[in-house]
């Protein structure tokens, strides 16, 4: 009998510190699976950012940085100008990439910085205790948005990789979802794809991953994943913003 | 024979695994772990390795083996 | 006489609105009171803990370190907290969830099976109220006619209609505790 | 009528009460219930708004528009957030605008942690932001002082048209303890000459901050320093406790003075004269009444939860004539009774 | 005989501390010619940025606030949502705009913030004295640039009004220019439809006009408006990015 | 050989020429310079990189990820760039970096001007961010020294793991003065233990400022504090000028010193014994040096282009032991000789 | 008779003025201004009052008669 | 002797490139100098003026308040700094553009027609060298030899085919300036 399933190597063997059917732990592994796959563990440098995943480096058997709230794609820039050999993964929650980190976030893209940005968009700022995201969906209710999130005074959901893909410099920047079997594996496939397309120096990747927040949606982690299909999907259309090889960008 | 074991003391009872697996060989436990959680349980039987309990467990409690 | 409580137990055991309640009644009792929540990091752990200070003088710091008063909700919590209290200090422990005896010679200690008779009541989320009973029944560290005022006041409008379940579990708690071990 | 509330909501209703029905800010523990109380709070008011800000940036600059108008507004942050403010602190204070900012202080330096410390004092002393310019700084020891100094700190604010901060550590933030609120809170302060309203049937306001000629900006700066030395004369703020005839002077504010007044207590139990002076308004700093108190008081101790900040305003204040010892706890350590006792009795 | 073009009353007599043939004078003169014609004079609130029109309060008769550097939107949106009765118009340079103030206008577009922005794009810091902008062109040379914009360092050209134009909640965006007089009199329109609708509460609308900076572009004002036509409006096309109304986006 | 080069530019130069090689930073007068020389020869640098960042919080913290991989790296900016950085600052700090921040003060609060000032002392010295740290700071008074003490800066921050800042106001950095540069400087620190430069052959490194339990945070805080003690007693540096006899002491640094300097000779051709101390390490502070001549003199006049802010450290050196003078000018004036020689007289 | 009228002591002699008139009744001067500008003077004759000239002047220093 | 200098004009009179001959030559001969723009605001109002400050003994502060030499290439120059001057200081006119007379009567002061040499010379852009050459002419201030070494430093690479005509200009200035006014 042969093990086909087992936990990464570049995840060490602690466990994670994350709610029940979080969608962090989920994405953790498929990273880990990906550098495994690529042979790119004692090359990488993994950015932890402010939020849930604060704490990401406890479990990456990799080199590892946590960054000010927001700033992980300036970070990145800084590791990847200094060290264009390692590779580097910016890890970012919604308030830490759509609303503190906006500024980094456009414009290490528009740099085309050569790194990657895994984006986990659960609607809501985890760590804090629920409050309201740029990517709450109208009439969410959140700890700050409390009679559902109000155009009025906090205006519509961001879609960042629309706006991304409004620049020239980025190669690639899909949005998958954690819902079922053949949206895990397109994600784990992105992951992979940008993580090559990185370590092939091919420029600014970026998959943005819709993920559940059972704790701060109130719900369980199976209503959670109903909740994702039902409202995040259908505001997040899933697809590949953009795929091009530099090649194709010089023409 | 495909299967798949559980550790049981990693499980955080999300039940996803569950949720997805195509054969119905897995259900959530009747007893609290050491963390506090009821967790998933293989039934055994008609397991055939597809991986989806795996793919989707968000604490990496599942092994699968062929 | 000053009252320095810990609270601890699982999050969703409705510690921090025990606390509350210990405070709003020993405010009603026109005692000082203070209340805080350990607001740390272990909120992604699912543990949960609150201080309560109820004195009859100025409270100096709310965050207890040394405690007189400790309620173990779980297993965890009297294995964290039982050793800092102080000599003399009063131990509820909710029997139902927690297998371990304490170690402690030189404190009082009241088991309860706390768990067990809110399971009773029809809602073990009640766990909470019928420790607050027990405390109020052993230690007495806050009056029942005050208790009874602050659930009212806690519990009014939309949740009023939870109030004589949460006067049941009081009674429950407190009858429990008043029987031998 | 009593209540019994949170640090961070009792200041959000305050706040409201005396007028300041907007506010503007990013999430951050430990001060996170401000900003929830005021997105439930606010919408339900006229003319009220609760924005949650892109970034704490944002947040300060919000406040230096809102303000302009000559409404109240405020915003709270914590530790890093503050630190992201410095930049619109300063041109609030350049431009001098009436803002009230809260800072809920967690551990530092860095990410840190969430745990209470008051090693921000520097930072909101001394000029964090960029500049020759001054922040008054009111330092509560209460959940009602919370509600108290929030109100002043909005009075203060206008008066003088200054920002002006109320700063706690993360345990007055998250605490509860009874506190009496009044319905209303006056708030007739006049800012008609200045605010920006739409100039209808007056010449146009301007608020701006630059003066590009050198002797035009230092005019400028020194009609700024008269200003500041009249809220040092007339608005410095203290508490004594059993100072009189104390040997030992304690200098604590905030959630340590409490400490440090049950420190007292057990000193005075075991015969030793100690006393304290807590500071309550940080800037400006009450130094003439520890100047004074040098002529009597054998040795003076700043206690802090951090490494030594206020102490230098104690030394400044104390100018050499007594020894100034400090205490300091770090990282969510809150002192002791005990240890202050301790730390008294070490340096005796 | 009769005067057929005079200077708008919105603007005092003071002249302009502009380098010849810099496009911040004209768009004042338009924008101050909005106001009046809108009759919006003593509500307006006019926001300066940090660039070379700092000083724009020197020149209009109207309530005026200068804001920190980028921070024009956030100052707007406490501005308006103090006093929603006022006019609040954030003029604002590339430089300001779409580096320092990426965040910032990017969430008031997102808010829907009823209010109008001005947004100057000469491709250049002109204040600072001729830095690289977000607007560069690839291949400029500017004096952080020396050597031409390289996209290996710097990236690609931001395009502001596409990407605000992801955002669901602004009204209105219009990219325009000041080389001929067409393109002069659709800027003013533009101008002048945006406070019409900021008047009428319609929410966000921004105009973004392509200006000439001769002194940092080294060129005389005439060379100025052949580069900018050449150069500038190939990468940077006109148009119309939004134009709804309140009604059809609540439909 | 010398050659003539601007404060600005002369100091770029220095620090390429010591390892620095990436640059990030944005645009603000007066240290514009400073980029525009950076992003001239970065690219031609094998390894270089002069990247235009979007903010300044985008800068510092370039900067943050550029040297967590060991290298050298370096941002600038002026006032109210800076204000911007103090969240990345108590980051370097807080996680033990090793940054060079050049910071080349101008007018302030608010927008101010471009003009020289000395303002932003208690930011660079006191803590702007939050939380208990202390950040290296270097004065300059020449373009000489805007040269070596970049590279000291360097140094001190590889040899330290901390953020060190170069502070000058806005003449030092617009002037040409002749300077001398080496060819190259030394750059020897062994950063493999924790530089991030993948774990290969060993296990990861991690870059961190957080400690959640509050003993951990004060273990490390404590550690830190170690750290700053032995920069104190061994990295403090100063200039005194004819202090030996001096009655009376003036103390000023960087541009303002030189002032002093031609102030303290006519001083002393009128018969006045007046030295002058220039501290070249704001922090440390050399303060024993000011504490032992209090032994001796009879006043001290600490000079500044502010309204006052190292005179308090002038103050908590001198421990109330004698009298100290402040003598200040701002908005971008710089103040006399004669100024200078009024305010000595004035206090004797 | 359409025409225009430059305030020549504001004119900073940028000649954009020169460019976008169609009747090219508008010309570069020859002498200096107060401000050390060589100003845009009218020459006089065919303008039609077409006001492109005031539209595109950044220094508002034309008015425009009819 | 120290020599505080003001240069000051248009923007593109090439001031500052003046100022920093100046400060060059000053080094080459061995002197202690320093050289500071005006970078204030004025930048888009179109005057540049620097500080030169050449002398024997260490500098203060480089920013020149009082000048013991001025040199006005245009008008408003003049008007600004010539209240300013030391008594006994040298004052520099550009008669060229300057049409009014200077004021103070306790001052050395030169008329030449600098923009009219250098246009004579095929370019008025070479007015700065020629003022640089009335200044050695008159003032003295650095030697002939340094300003030629430190012309031929500054004009190497590719700016070598100026230095013919940067002479030439020096000379022209130099010349006019030991002539009576
Ligand atoms: C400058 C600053 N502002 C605010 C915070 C507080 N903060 C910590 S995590 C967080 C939001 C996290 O939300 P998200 O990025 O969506 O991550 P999630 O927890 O949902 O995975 C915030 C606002 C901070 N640490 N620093
Ligand atoms: C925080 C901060 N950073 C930088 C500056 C310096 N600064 C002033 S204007 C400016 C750029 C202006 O360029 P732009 O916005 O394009 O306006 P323009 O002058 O081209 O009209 C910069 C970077 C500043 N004042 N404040
Ligand atoms: S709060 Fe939400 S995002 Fe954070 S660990 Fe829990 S489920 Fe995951
Ligand atoms: S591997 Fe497939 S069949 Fe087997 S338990 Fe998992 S999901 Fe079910
Ligand atoms: S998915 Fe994993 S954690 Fe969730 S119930 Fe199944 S085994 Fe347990
Ligand atoms: S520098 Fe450019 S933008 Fe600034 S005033 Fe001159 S031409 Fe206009
Ligand atoms: S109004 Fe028209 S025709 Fe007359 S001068 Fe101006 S551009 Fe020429
Ligand atoms: S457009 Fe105006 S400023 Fe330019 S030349 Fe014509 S009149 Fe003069
Ligand atoms: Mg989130
Ligand atoms: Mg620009």
């Amino acid at each position: 009998m042969q093990k086909v399933f087992e936990r990464p190597k570049s995840l060490n063997d602690r466990p994670f510190h994350y709610c029940p059917g979080c969608g962090h732990g989920i994405v953790h592994r498929m990273i880990a699976e990906a550098i495994d796959e690529l042979g790119l563990q004692d090359r990488t440098v993994f950015i932890s950012p402010v939020g849930c995943s604060v704490f990401a480096y406890w479990y990456f058997e990799t080199d590892n940085v946590q960054a000010a709230h927001g700033r992980a794609p300036a970070v990145g820039t800084g590791l990847k100008r200094a060290n264009p050999d390692s590779i580097v993964i910016s890890y970012q929650g919604d308030g830490d990439l759509a609303s503190s980190g906006t500024a980094e976030i456009i414009h290490a893209a528009a740099r085309g910085e050569n790194f990657t940005v895994i984006f986990i968009n659960n609607a809501i700022y985890g760590m804090t205790g629920g409050q309201m995201a740029p990517t709450t969906l109208v009439g969410q209710a959140t700890s700050t948005s409390p009679y559902g999130r109000d155009p009025k005074f906090a205006g519509y959901p961001i879609h960042i990789s629309e706006m991304l893909a409004t620049l020239k410099a980025p190669r690639y920047i899909e949005r998958t979802s954690l819902n079922n079997v053949a949206n895990l594996s397109r994600t784990k496939r992105a992951i992979k794809k940008a993580l090559d397309m990185q370590n092939k120096g091919e420029g600014f990747t970026f998959v943005e991953v819709l993920a559940p927040c059972p704790t701060n949606w109130g719900l369980d982690p199976n209503e959670s994943i109903d909740w994702m299909e039902s409202n995040m999907m259908p505001e997040y259309p899933l697809g590949v913003y953009r795929d091009v090889k530099t090649a194709e960008v010089k023409s | 024979m495909p299967m798949i074991a559980i550790n049981e003391d990693r499980c955080k009872g999300c039940s996803l695994c569950v949720r997805v697996c195509p054969t119905h060989v897995i259900e959530m436990g009747k007893h609290l772990n050491a963390k506090g959680f009821y967790p998933a349980v293989y039934t055994g039987g008609k397991c055939t390795a597809c991986k989806v309990c795996a793919l989707i467990c968000p604490d990496i409690c599942i092994e699968v083996f062929k | 006489m000053t009252y320095e409580i810990i609270l601890a137990g699982f999050g969703g055991q409705g510690i921090l609105f025990l606390g509350k309640m210990i405070a709003l009644a020993g405010m009603i009792d026109g005692k000082e009171v203070s209340w805080i929540p350990s607001y740390g990091p272990e909120m992604r752990g699912g543990t949960a803990n609150c201080s309560v200070v109820v004195s009859d003088r100025r409270i100096g710091t709310p965050v207890v370190t040394r405690p007189n008063v400790l309620v173990a909700m779980n297993r965890p919590s009297l294995e964290k907290f039982e050793s800092t209290m102080q000599p003399g200090g009063h131990l509820l422990i909710n029997k139902t969830l927690i297998e371990i005896p304490h170690t402690r010679q030189d404190i009082d200690v009241t088991y309860l099976e706390i768990t067990g008779l809110a399971g009773e009541l029809g809602n073990p989320r009640m766990a909470n109220i019928v420790a607050l009973g027990g405390l109020i029944g052993r230690v007495g560290l806050v009056s029942r006619d005050a208790v009874i005022e602050a659930l009212k006041k806690e519990l009014s409008g939309k949740k009023a209609a939870l109030l004589d379940l949460n006067l049941k579990a009081l009674d429950a708690g407190q009858q429990a505790a008043l029987l031998p071990a | 009528m009593k209540v019994l509330m949170k640090g961070n909501e009792a200041l959000s209703e305050a706040a409201i009460r005396a007028g300041a029905t907007l506010y503007f800010g990013y999430p951050i523990t430990p001060q996170n219930e401000i900003g929830e109380y005021m997105s439930r709070r606010l919408p339900t008011i006229p003319g009220g708004a609760y924005i949650q800000a892109e970034t704490e940036v944002a947040s300060i600059n919000m406040v230096y528009g809102a303000v302009s108008t000559g409404r109240r507004a405020m915003t709270s942050s914590s530790s890093p957030g503050i630190s992201l403010m410095m930049e619109g602190i300063s041109y609030l204070a350049g431009a001098e605008l009436p803002a009230v900012v809260v800072s809920i202080m967690r551990g530092g330096p860095g990410l840190g942690n969430i745990n209470p410390e008051q090693a921000d004092y520097f930072q909101a002393t001394k000029g964090g932001g960029h500049g020759s310019y001054r922040m008054i700084v009111l330092a509560p020891a209460s959940v009602q002082e919370m509600t108290d100094l929030t109100v002043l700190a909005f009075d203060l604010a206008d008066k003088y048209r200054n920002p002006a901060m109320v700063i706690a550590d993360g345990n007055l933030g998250q605490m509860m303890e009874p506190v009496e609120l009044k319905d209303s809170y006056p708030n007739n302060y006049d800012h008609s000459d200045w605010a920006l309203t739409g100039a209808k049937g007056r010449k146009g306001h301007t608020i701006t901050s630059i003066y590009l000629d050198a002797d035009e900006m230092e005019d400028y700066i020194h009609k700024l320093y008269r200003k500041y030395g009249e809220i040092e004369r007339v608005e410095t703020r203290h508490e004594e406790f059993l100072t009189d005839d104390a040997d030992v002077v304690i200098v604590a504010y905030g959630i340590v003075s409490r400490v440090v007044r049950s420190a007292v207590e057990l000193l005075r139990a075991e015969g030793i004269k100690a006393g304290m002076v807590r500071p309550i308004t940080l800037w400006p700093y009450p130094k003439a009444v520890l100047r004074k108190l040098a002529d009597t008081a054998k040795f003076f101790l700043a206690c802090e939860m951090s490494m030594g900040q206020m102490v230098e305003d104690v030394q400044l204040s104390v100018e050499g004539r007594r020894p100034v010892y400090f205490y300091g706890r770090s990282g969510g350590n809150v002192p002791t009774p005990a240890e202050v006792v301790a730390a008294v009795k070490q340096r005796m």
